[in-house]
């Protein structure tokens, strides 16, 4: 019960899968349809029961009183604003809408653009032409850079766009290639091994 | 080695963005293969045409992905083509629908007509894959809840064979997504604008055909402005990120050059 | 007297027409075949017929069907002049409909091709088109099962030298002279991901040397399934070492599922405790490049390994060591030597030999002129 | 009350309570970002109930019990499989939920196989070759010939850096080291191209505080 069922589970709707993709017969067809649906219907608890995850972490942090256990107030207070003016009016309500546009986008734009600071402190610190192999990178990445902006091209007579075009056309897209080539096997035959019940560390451990 | 203070560091990126962006600095902007080939596509496509607009992108691309995806919904209100608005991420609907609804107001396009809003549905690929044979199927009705029978310009549009192109203005892996499972299942055409950190990994699908054409980041988005004829943010945040990259490079070149020197005194 | 100019003028013209209309022989569109569409749902029939002589009048066709005796209805619009095709998809399955091609001029005459045999739309249970894909995965599922049946029996499976490896032992020893931690993060990667799966089993061979040498091994998690597993595999590590003693749960502790969050809580660990190594091996997205960077500000030797492609110039940068790609999978095998990983890894270089072969021998044949590589290769839509 | 102007300087309070985490560490930025945290949650939550639960299984199933159509009890079997996942908060029955991330992975396998291989190993290699058709047909130029060449070469190459079951030695050992060239040139591209993104963010943020904020630029 515990590891055989989900071993045939996983099994049959991998095969199931396969072979819709094979046989074009109307049949086959509404089973992949139907099948599709079910993977978007399951997904949403998924989400739910991170939440709960979420939920436990933070009342235990507020129970031991951990450091900054105050802030997981502020988590609760986010997380149930959000979902009460969501749920009750809405996502298309403009209370809602108010709410994302002032305060979740801001802070998620924010958040990622701190890395143009991290990226200039590392560009000084830790870029270094240590070997012929991290030279390469770094002369395509000035390259890449300087191609990207029009002062490039007017610094260089528009060579650096066109350089820069080059690069991503030729070598770029070999090495992606070899890249994609060789994670696309490593993708198959892992999906290989989990069909065939190989591979069963997602399992977790346990009997 | 001198190891200044971060701090430094970053006071200086913040001058170089500021400093630029009071003084307004105009940079002249030429226009790579393959915007040109994205604008021509869009360009040759007759009046009454479908385009579907995937805005699978969250807040932390808005600055790549929305100038980009302003101008070409310009373009199609200006000649008459529909778009049918879509996302396969969760923290997209908002951003997207405040964004449609700003552009047509701008141009005059009527909803339900001109353009659609589906909204958001969860698992990216069961999605794309559903719309293959109906798009019904997966999007019973647009962002607003109206049912999708009720909308005019769906009455026509079934599936992918009455969609002229699909684009995709993406922030992650979705673009292989599309590729995967609507171009080579379903024979869709598509095109993409990518934030500039997945750039580099477009260019193998560019070159087999199996993308019509790219817009590279706020780089693209200025071209594509260029082209459309209508200069907006993407063409006043190109020149200032122009000053940034410089001190970026700048810091490389002095950093290493600091090695170097370091490298030779110890030997 | 004009009357009979008129007349003569009208029957001289009709005359002309159906001259002309001779002359140029608006012939019936010939070889009219119609057959269920193949490899569909049966959802269609494919009617072909063959293309107009070049001047012979015709200015476009109208596909006409009907069921068995009933009335002729026409399908579809008004086919341009050159158009030899046609795909009815408006049929009911188990139907049969007999089709007729009529070919118009642009004086509007119009010529009926004869009428077909009835089709019926038929389901198809295979795709012929996609044979030679089916016969690939079958090929290569084949190859990596029996890699792993054979390196199960028992049989020795080389593994070449993977560079940043030899580093592992040099980065532990250093933390033991030093008296200081290790910092592993198995990245922000879920159970199922293969590179978490690789970095688990990498860590459970680091576990064991840490174990040896009593050096202290801190993993800060960010998914709680994962910590489960993490702390499993140390705890064995450490048990089969004999040092159940020197293992310490909570060295091995959640921090948060928020990617920001985990990133400063990390970052705050290396600023904190400056371990004297640090290894990043797992799934990471933008906040490689904070970690790595703190890293390298505190002096940590650091081994990275990832397969997220965006994050790899980061790594490469800031870290002395980075596993590329692959390669994380292939260290995982490389260290633990489990007939699984090593049998599918060598299964996957079969696969790369077949794609070498094939790109070869295509470049040869593309250049003598023979496209059938490329043929076989073509999409199937 | 001028709702767009409140937002206007809470979006500004937040993005530079954000900010001042590189002076360093401070209440303002963990405010934030346990606020950010909560807040995209809800967000998630909220959007996956009304575009995700209530059309894909609410809406057929509630067909189904009026009568309107009996298929959508169907709809019965994922919503089970959905609720296995809270066998995870009780202990003694952790084990259920490998039934669901069973079925979600068996499915993913499946739907993965056939298309990976088209899409990128299919489509990839034929892409690879189809310029040498060029070349025999004689359309391409001398230039367009050089780097059809390249690609090969450099396909080959990486391919050889990631082969793992021979000693890199002798021309192996020559072809790898010409693949990990290949490879950090397209390392670097990624570099020089995530730069742009990154700092296209910040320029947007700074955009936002002096332009729609503080109203400096017109």
């Amino acid at each position: 019960m515990k590891r055989q069922v989900p071993l045939v589970l996983c099994f049959v709707f991998g095969i199931v899968m396969i072979f819709t993709q094979f046989s074009p017969h109307s049949f086959s067809q509404w089973t992949y349809q139907e099948v599709i649906s079910w993977a978007l219907i399951i997904g949403p608890f998924a989400l739910v029961l991170a939440t709960v995850t979420l939920i436990q972490t933070h009342t235990a942090r507020i129970r031991r009183r951990t450091e900054h256990w105050q802030y997981s107030f502020v988590v609760f207070a986010g997380l149930i604003i959000m979902v009460l003016i969501g749920i009750f009016l809405k996502p298309q309500n403009p209370m809602f809408e108010w709410l994302y546009n002032n305060v979740q986008l801001p802070m998620d734009a924010t958040m990622f653009s701190l890395l143009a600071f991290f990226i200039a402190s590392a560009a000084y610190r830790a870029f270094r032409a240590r070997t012929f192999e991290a030279s390469l990178l770094l002369i395509t990445a000035l390259i890449v850079m300087m191609g990207n902006v029009p002062i490039g091209d007017l610094l260089s007579n528009d060579t650096a766009s066109k350089a820069r075009q080059w690069i991503l056309d030729n070598p770029n897209l070999s090495a992606r290639r070899g890249i994609i080539l060789g994670v696309s096997l490593g993708v198959i035959s892992q999906s290989i091994r989990i069909i065939l019940g190989i591979e069963r560390s997602y399992l977790g451990g346990g009997d | 080695m001198p190891n200044i203070d971060r701090r430094i560091v970053f006071i200086l990126v913040a001058l170089a963005v500021i400093i630029p962006m009071l003084l307004s600095v105009n940079l002249p902007v030429s226009v790579s293969e393959p915007t040109q080939k994205f604008y021509d596509y869009v360009e040759a496509l007759p009046a009454g045409s479908t385009i579907m607009v995937a805005f699978d992108y969250g807040p932390s691309s808005l600055a790549e992905l929305n100038p980009m995806a302003k101008a070409l919904l310009k373009q199609c209100f200006d000649s008459d083509i529909r778009v049918i608005g879509i996302t396969l991420v969760v923290d997209a609907p908002t951003l997207a629908s405040a964004l449609i609804q700003e552009v047509a107001a701008e141009k005059g396009a009527v909803e339900g007509e001109d353009y659609v809003f589906l909204g958001f549905r969860p698992g990216a690929v069961q999605v794309i894959l559903g719309m293959g044979t109906d798009i019904a199927s997966v999007y019973d009705t647009d962002y607003n809840g109206t049912a999708i029978g009720e909308i005019p310009m769906m009455q026509n549009i079934t599936n992918y064979d009455q969609i002229d192109l699909l684009v995709d203005f993406a922030s992650s892996d979705t673009v292989e997504s599309w590729i995967i499972y609507a171009n080579v299942q379903y024979n869709q055409q598509i095109a993409a604008g990518v934030t500039g950190v997945i750039i580099a990994q477009m260019f193998p699908y560019l070159q087999t055909g199996q993308l019509v054409g790219l817009l590279s980041g706020i780089l693209g988005a200025a071209e594509y402005e260029n082209l459309v004829g209508a200069p907006a943010k993407g063409m006043k945040w190109i020149n200032v990120e122009s000053f940034v990259h410089l001190l970026i490079v700048g810091l490389v070149i002095i950093g290493n050059i600091t090695y170097f020197i370091h490298r030779t005194r110890e030997e | 007297m004009i009357k009979i100019i008129q007349w003569l003028a009208i029957c001289l013209v009709l005359c002309l027409s159906v001259g002309t209309a001779f002359s140029q022989g608006l012939a019936p569109p010939s070889n009219v075949t119609a057959v269920d569409t193949p490899n569909d749902d049966g959802s269609s029939i494919t009617i072909t017929w063959d293309a107009a002589v070049e001047g012979g009048g015709i200015s476009g066709y109208q596909i006409l069907r009907r069921i068995a005796d009933g009335e002729l209805e026409a399908v579809g619009d008004l086919l341009p002049v050159g158009t030899t095709t046609y795909v009815d998809s408006g049929i009911e399955q188990g139907t049969a409909y007999a089709y007729i091609v009529r070919a118009l001029s642009e004086t509007e005459a119009t010529v009926d091709s004869e009428q077909t045999a009835p089709v019926e739309g038929k389901d198809e249970w295979f795709h012929t088109g996609k044979i030679p894909l089916f016969i690939t995965m079958l090929l290569f599922s084949a190859a990596i099962v029996w890699n792993i049946y054979s390196a199960r029996s028992g049989k020795e499976l080389f593994v070449r030298r993977i560079p940043g490896l030899e580093a592992v032992d040099e980065a532990i020893g250093r933390a033991t002279e030093m008296g200081r931690s290790i910092l592993y993060s198995t990245g922000l990667g879920g159970v199922s991901g293969v590179a978490t799966i690789a970095s688990m089993t990498i860590l459970g061979q680091v576990a064991r040397r840490t174990a040896d040498y009593e050096t202290v091994l801190r993993v800060p998690c960010r998914d709680p399934i994962v910590l489960n597993v993490v702390r499993e595999m140390v705890k064995t590590a450490y048990l089969e070492e004999g040092r159940p003693d020197a293992y310490n749960e909570d060295d091995i502790f959640f921090i948060t599922e928020s990617q920001f969050a985990y990133a400063a809580g990390v970052e705050g660990m290396m600023l904190r405790e400056k371990p004297a190594a640090i290894f990043l091996q797992g799934t990471f997205y933008a906040e490689s490049l904070i970690l790595a960077e703190t890293g390298n500000s505190v002096g940590a030797i650091q081994i990275a390994g990832t397969d997220s492609e965006h994050q790899l110039p980061f790594f490469i940068a800031a870290c002395d060591y980075t596993l590329i790609g692959e390669e994380l999978y292939a260290a995982s095998a490389y260290l633990s030597r489990e007939p699984m990983l090593l049998g599918s890894l060598r299964g996957q270089d079969w696969g790369k030999i077949l794609i070498f072969t094939a790109i070869v021998l295509g470049v040869v044949l593309e250049l003598s002129g023979v496209s059938w590589i490329t043929m076989l290769l073509q999409r199937v839509s | 009350m001028d709702w767009n102007l409140i937002g206007i300087w809470v979006a500004a309070f937040l993005t530079l309570s954000i900010y001042s985490v590189l002076y360093r560490d401070n209440p303002f930025y963990r405010f934030a970002e346990h606020l950010f945290v909560g807040v995209s949650v809800g967000y998630g939550i909220v959007l996956s109930i009304y575009q995700g639960f209530i059309p894909f299984a609410w809406n057929p199933f509630f067909a189904a019990v009026t009568g309107e159509s009996a298929i959508g009890f169907i709809k019965l079997i994922p919503i089970c499989i959905g609720l296995l996942f809270f066998a995870r908060l009780s202990p003694r029955h952790t084990w259920l939920i490998r039934y669901p991330i069973a079925i979600l992975i068996g499915f993913g396998a499946g739907v993965a196989i056939p298309n990976v291989l088209r899409a990128n190993i299919f489509e990839q290699t034929r892409g690879t070759i189809a310029p040498f058709a060029e070349i025999a047909a004689g359309t391409l130029s001398g230039w367009g010939i050089f780097e059809a060449v390249l690609m090969v070469v450099g396909v080959i190459c990486t391919l050889t850096y990631f082969f793992f079951s021979v000693e890199h030695r002798g021309p192996v050992k020559w072809l790898s080291k010409v693949g990990i060239a290949f490879l950090m040139i397209g390392f670097g591209s990624a570099f020089g191209n995530t730069v742009m993104g990154r700092v296209a963010l910040l320029i947007q943020r700074v955009d936002f505080l002096l332009n729609d904020w503080l109203n400096i630029i017109s």
